[in-house]
């Protein structure tokens, strides 16, 4: 187990480059199986990632509302995402007739795609990254920017007043509050000087940003979690959806598959998110060390690096799951009021701080 | 002091959404709360009250007698026409001929489960029973003959 | 033809393709959807010539913003969803001449330029670099169009407020003053016709 | 023909959609009928009958006792209440008045049917606004009051349990010692309700100033119960008009002059706390003797017109009874709280957000087989 571990991600790739180059000649045959190899694995990493996130919210629901929730399918009801799956598969996938069928069918698969480029640049553990570009926070941010266009697209072309209502609510939420996760972002390049994702982790190598800077990292973190809430469209700031009010927001028209597509993006979004909070502000892979205690950090770094990655991760996504199920929903006039008025003048004020605590080296 | 309500907003606001992640988080962390009734699985310990109105059955003793003298106040008292009952003249030991049930038809279907026909019955011969499961596929199952086959008047029974 | 020509071609087809179908469509919503391939197409190129900067601020800027504003007001357009009519002949004719000129005069200046690779690495776009070179005065800095470019944001967001702002429609009724209701007075009034 | 419909711009900007008859936020097939600016409401039109079971010319045809067991099914959720308004209205007709027990045994079932009708609504309330989770704790609490109806009446919801002349059968031996446990577990889960949603912070700037009613509106649209309370109409009938010995119980009429949708909010919520008071005082005090008035089998009423108004959860529900002297009513007419309750929903939420929307009916707390019975 530990020797796999240490079995760096960078060197099986070289591994399965250096034996397909020998028995494929031709160049352009390797690269392609090389992208299938990538393409697949990250869907098998995917698919039962997002059954176990949709399994981890039915539980966390369930035990928070005084349920057992899911038990019948699979040991305690383990497999009972699946099989919601496989029913969501077979059912049929309607297409409203005065519907734009073009555009219809294409938004699914823009938010599915959309969420899924945004995982190339995160650090699984130490040395498994996809990606590593150079301006990783930058793609991020760009990329998932892109998933507005997905949802508007389906409120549109689905020929229903219900989802053109949802659509445009998500369309003022996305883009409102792309620019309290920015900043919030950004507070961390300021701190590290870079933006890619390798560097920001090793910054923390004596101590993870939330620690080591002050109350303004801790402030953007919160800003961080609370406007990536609102980014990946979950309550309390599930607008878009809204089922008391919408009936389901920009996808009443969906179903089947590509119903099940817009739930996988939502947890891909969901891990996703959690992710690039866990990097920036809770140090990815990194162990937990605390300065010079030398005797502590090497104990700290038995414990495999996936682990603490996924650790962090799984903590963040179930603060915002217990979001999910303690909050009512916000007004639509609400929730750019908190945008606008409270996480936007407070992120960059906090921006500002952070640059005077970078400049001065106030940080550990 | 507009900066000062500002913070104090955000410092109201944030306690108060902690305080709701409290009670949340207490459930979360306290399984022993939760109340969930694993229905089908707890059939055998399942214990209904002993009014539970479930449907009207009509109680036989050993020797298959039941106390339906066929007076059909029940029937009159029942609000939905669920119960209909065929009588019958019957000749007794001693000569006489004496009106009696033929079938006691139930329709399981109509009833509401209000208890008229059992407060209205001056034999005591039907009750509540606390059967629940009623569910068939067919619905003519749901039409019952009360009275069991071969059955009798109790003696005694007015 | 290896794999980058390849990768190349179907960049510029996706570009190319979605321009043409954006301007030849009859629906304005897909026209925006095409708008948006072809500039996702461009970033995918200044991704695949690894200026990654570029590329994500291609796709921050133009899709994540334009795109998504363009889509907004078609939103706010009334009759959005329907054909549009088919151009006059001589507007067509002229749209595509102009087109034809214009990508003449580009394809000669191309032409001209004759592009010599200059063997050097791309410019490492580390965060440093980049803040660097916005905000420097000497020849390679950028800071007077940055300057600029946010004056005319800035003037554009005013506009935007501007236009924004309706004549107030009477807003939710407000809260009367606790004193305006006296209990005492309506329950006199509802008594009486309490009584039946 | 454009996307959005052409029909329907009825004039520049303004769409319409249908909220209902199949929407989760209605609870019930309630079809609402919204004119739109954006997200603004400008006109709503509720459109009704989707649930009609004639339940009154039903009873024209049906004994005086027997026409009781339907009133259960209008507003199902003060079941007990509403049988036992047709009991007092065919008491009143008959001229006899129920033992003193049967009058403490109603009172206790009408305080429980209160509670764990509001206590259903809670749940609901937070539901509408977007907070799932309160919906189980209020159906913690709510589930035990059940068993307390399941034990003593036999059925949860539709008890049937009020009779003319009383109760149709005595309390169950266990009824009392269930009650106040049930009660302590009640009384102490307040204190968890205000934190889960009343002093939450975003439910409150749903709720504040949201769906106001002035005390004049409420009277000229004949709004009752809290909704009518919280704009600071006193209308309770318990204290105005006291039955079944109402009077002798030391309770308050909870009075509040918010009228948005906030104060009625906080209206029931004190409510329940009158409810557990009333309850407390009761529960111990059961007076001896019959649970049943002798009364004929059949019952005739004299010629004439009978009324009589309780208090249900949701307001005044006043039963009209016209007899010929017959052995069933001429006529029976029921006021029903949620159809004068509904026909302010209109004014309150003009002007207001979709989402307020949901919050102005979570808090009138409209019950729809009463509407349209």
């Amino acid at each position: 187990m530990a020797l796999f571990l240490t079995i760096s991600f960078s060197s099986i790739a070289t591994g399965i480059h250096t034996w397909l180059a020998g028995t494929m000649q031709n160049e352009m045959l390797v690269k392609i199986t090389e992208m299938a190899i990538a393409g697949i694995s990250l869907l098998l990493f995917l698919v039962p990632l997002c059954f176990f996130l949709g399994y981890m919210e039915r539980k966390v629901a369930a035990f928070m509302q005084i349920r057992l929730g899911p038990n019948r399918v699979g040991p305690k009801g383990s497999l009972q995402i699946v099989a919601d799956t496989i029913k969501l598969l077979l059912k049929e996938g309607l297409t409203p007739t005065a519907s734009d069928k073009f555009l219809f069918n294409l938004a699914p698969m823009i938010v599915v795609v959309t969420s899924m480029l945004v995982m190339a640049p995160i650090a699984f553990a130490k040395d498994f990254q996809i990606w590593d570009l150079s301006i990783g926070v930058l793609y991020v941010s760009s990329v998932s920017s892109i998933a507005v266009i997905g949802i508007l697209m389906a409120g549109w072309s689905s020929y229903n007043k219900y989802s053109l209502l949802g659509a445009m609510r998500s369309g003022a939420q996305i883009v409102s509050y792309e620019l309290s996760v920015g900043l919030s972002l950004i507070s961390i390049v300021i701190l590290t000087g870079s933006l890619r994702m390798s560097d920001i982790v090793m910054s923390q190598e004596n101590g993870w940003w939330i620690f080591k800077g002050h109350i303004p990292v801790l402030i953007s973190f919160v800003i961080f979690v609370i406007a990536s809430t609102a980014e990946i469209n979950r309550a309390p700031f599930d607008l878009a959806e809204a089922e008391q009010e919408l009936t389901a927001g920009f996808h009443t028209e969906y179903s089947g598959m590509k119903f099940a597509m817009f739930l996988l993006a939502e947890y891909i979004n969901l891990f996703v998110v959690s992710a690039i909070g866990a990097t920036l502000f809770l140090g990815g892979w990194m162990p937990f060390h605390i300065g010079h205690w030398e005797a502590f950090n090497h104990i700290m770094d038995f414990i495999p690096s996936s682990l603490w990655f996924f650790g962090k991760t799984f903590a963040i996504i179930f603060i915002i799951m217990q979001f999910r199920w303690t909050f009512p929903r916000l007004r639509v006039d609400q929730l750019l009021t908190l945008e606008w008025k409270y996480l936007l003048p407070i992120s960059m004020v906090n921006v500002l701080f952070v640059t005077v605590m970078a400049i001065m080296g106030w940080h550990f | 002091m507009f900066l000062k309500d500002y913070f104090v907003t955000i410092y109201k606001s944030v306690g108060s959404l902690l305080k709701g992640m409290k009670v949340t988080g207490y459930y979360f962390t306290h399984p022993k709360e939760i109340q969930t009734q694993e229905y089908p699985d707890n059939r055998a310990t399942l214990q209904m009250f002993d009014r539970f109105k479930g449907e009207v059955v009509m109680p036989h003793d050993e020797n298959n007698e039941h106390r339906c003298t066929g007076c059909q106040a029940c029937e009159i008292a029942c609000p939905n026409g669920t119960i209909k009952i065929i009588t019958k003249q019957e000749l007794q030991p001693d000569g006489k001929k004496k009106k009696a049930i033929d079938t006691f038809v139930y329709h399981l279907e109509l009833c509401t489960m209000c208890n008229m026909c059992v407060t209205a019955c001056p034999s005591d011969a039907i009750k509540m029973a606390q059967t629940f499961e009623h569910s068939v596929y067919d619905k003519r199952q749901l039409k019952k003959v009360l009275n069991a086959p071969g059955s009798k008047l109790m003696e005694g029974v007015e | 033809m290896n794999a980058s020509t390849i990768i190349f071609y179907l960049l510029a087809a996706i570009i190319v393709g979605g321009g043409l179908m954006a301007v030849t469509s009859r629906k304005i919503f897909r026209s925006a959807v095409y708008l948006l391939f072809s500039l996702i197409g461009i970033a995918g190129l200044y991704f695949y010539l690894d200026y990654e900067f570029i590329g994500a601020v291609q796709i921050v800027v133009y899709v994540g913003g334009i795109v998504v504003l363009i889509i907004f007001s078609i939103f706010l357009t009334q009759g959005s969803g329907e054909d549009m009519k088919k151009p006059a002949l001589g507007r067509a004719v002229f749209s595509a001449l102009a087109a034809a000129f214009g990508c003449a005069l580009t394809m000669l200046y191309i032409n001209e330029q004759g592009f010599t690779p200059n063997g050097k690495p791309a410019l490492e776009p580390s965060a440093g670099n980049i803040g660097a070179q916005m905000l420097d005065t000497a020849e390679h800095g950028y800071i007077l169009p940055f300057e600029v470019v946010s004056m005319l944001l800035l003037a554009a967001m005013i506009g935007c407020i501007v236009i924004a702002i309706k004549i107030k429609i009477p807003p939710h009724p407000i809260l009367p003053e606790k004193d305006d209701i006296n209990i005492a007075e309506i329950n006199h009034e509802f008594a009486p016709e309490m009584e039946g | 023909m454009s996307l959005l419909g052409e029909p329907e711009l009825t004039e520049e900007g303004e769409f319409v959609i249908n909220i209902g008859p199949q929407h989760p936020s209605t609870h019930g097939v309630l079809h609402l009928k919204v004119w739109l600016d954006g997200e603004t409401i400008k006109k709503i039109q509720p459109h009704l009958g989707y649930i009609h079971r004639s339940i009154e010319k039903m009873s024209e045809s049906l004994s005086y006792r027997n026409f009781i067991y339907a009133t259960s099914r209008m507003d199902y959720l003060s079941a007990h209440i509403n049988n036992q308004a047709c009991a007092l209205t065919v008491e009143k007709g008959l001229q006899i008045e129920a033992p003193p027990r049967a009058q403490a045994i109603r009172i206790l079932m009408a305080e429980l049917t209160r509670l764990s009708s509001h206590q259903l609504w809670w749940g609901c309330t937070g539901l509408d606004l977007g907070a799932v989770t309160p919906f189980f704790y209020a159906f913690r609490e709510r589930e035990l009051i059940m068993e307390i109806m399941e034990e003593t009446c036999g059925a949860r919801l539709t008890q049937n349990y009020s009779v003319p002349g009383g109760v149709m059968y005595d309390v169950h031996p266990n009824f009392q010692n269930r009650v106040k446990d049930v009660m302590k577990q009640v009384k102490s889960r307040f204190r968890e309700y205000e934190e889960a949603l009343t002093g939450n912070v975003i439910f409150e700037q749903r709720t504040k100033g949201v769906g106001y009613l002035s005390a004049e509106d409420a009277i000229s649209f004949g709004c009752t119960g809290p909704t009518a309370r919280a704009s600071g109409v006193s209308c309770d009938i318990r204290k105005w008009f006291p039955y079944d010995g109402y009077d002798k119980l030391q309770f308050d009429e909870i009075i509040m002059t918010g009228g948005d949708s906030y104060t009625r909010y906080m209206v029931r919520m004190e409510e329940m706390k009158q409810s557990v008071a009333i309850i407390e005082q009761l529960i111990d005090n059961i007076p001896e003797g019959d649970f049943q008035a002798k009364t004929k089998m059949v019952i005739k009423l004299p010629k004439g017109e009978f009324y009589q108004r309780v208090e249900t959860a949701r307001g005044e529900l006043g039963v009209y009874i016209v007899s010929d002297g017959a052995a069933s009513p001429y006529r029976i007419k029921y006021r029903s709280p949620n159809f004068s309750n509904l026909s302010a929903l209109s004014h309150m939420a003009t002007g207001a957000k979709i989402g307020d929307l949901v919050a102005i009916m979570a808090t009138i707390d409209l019950v729809i087989p009463d509407v349209d019975r």
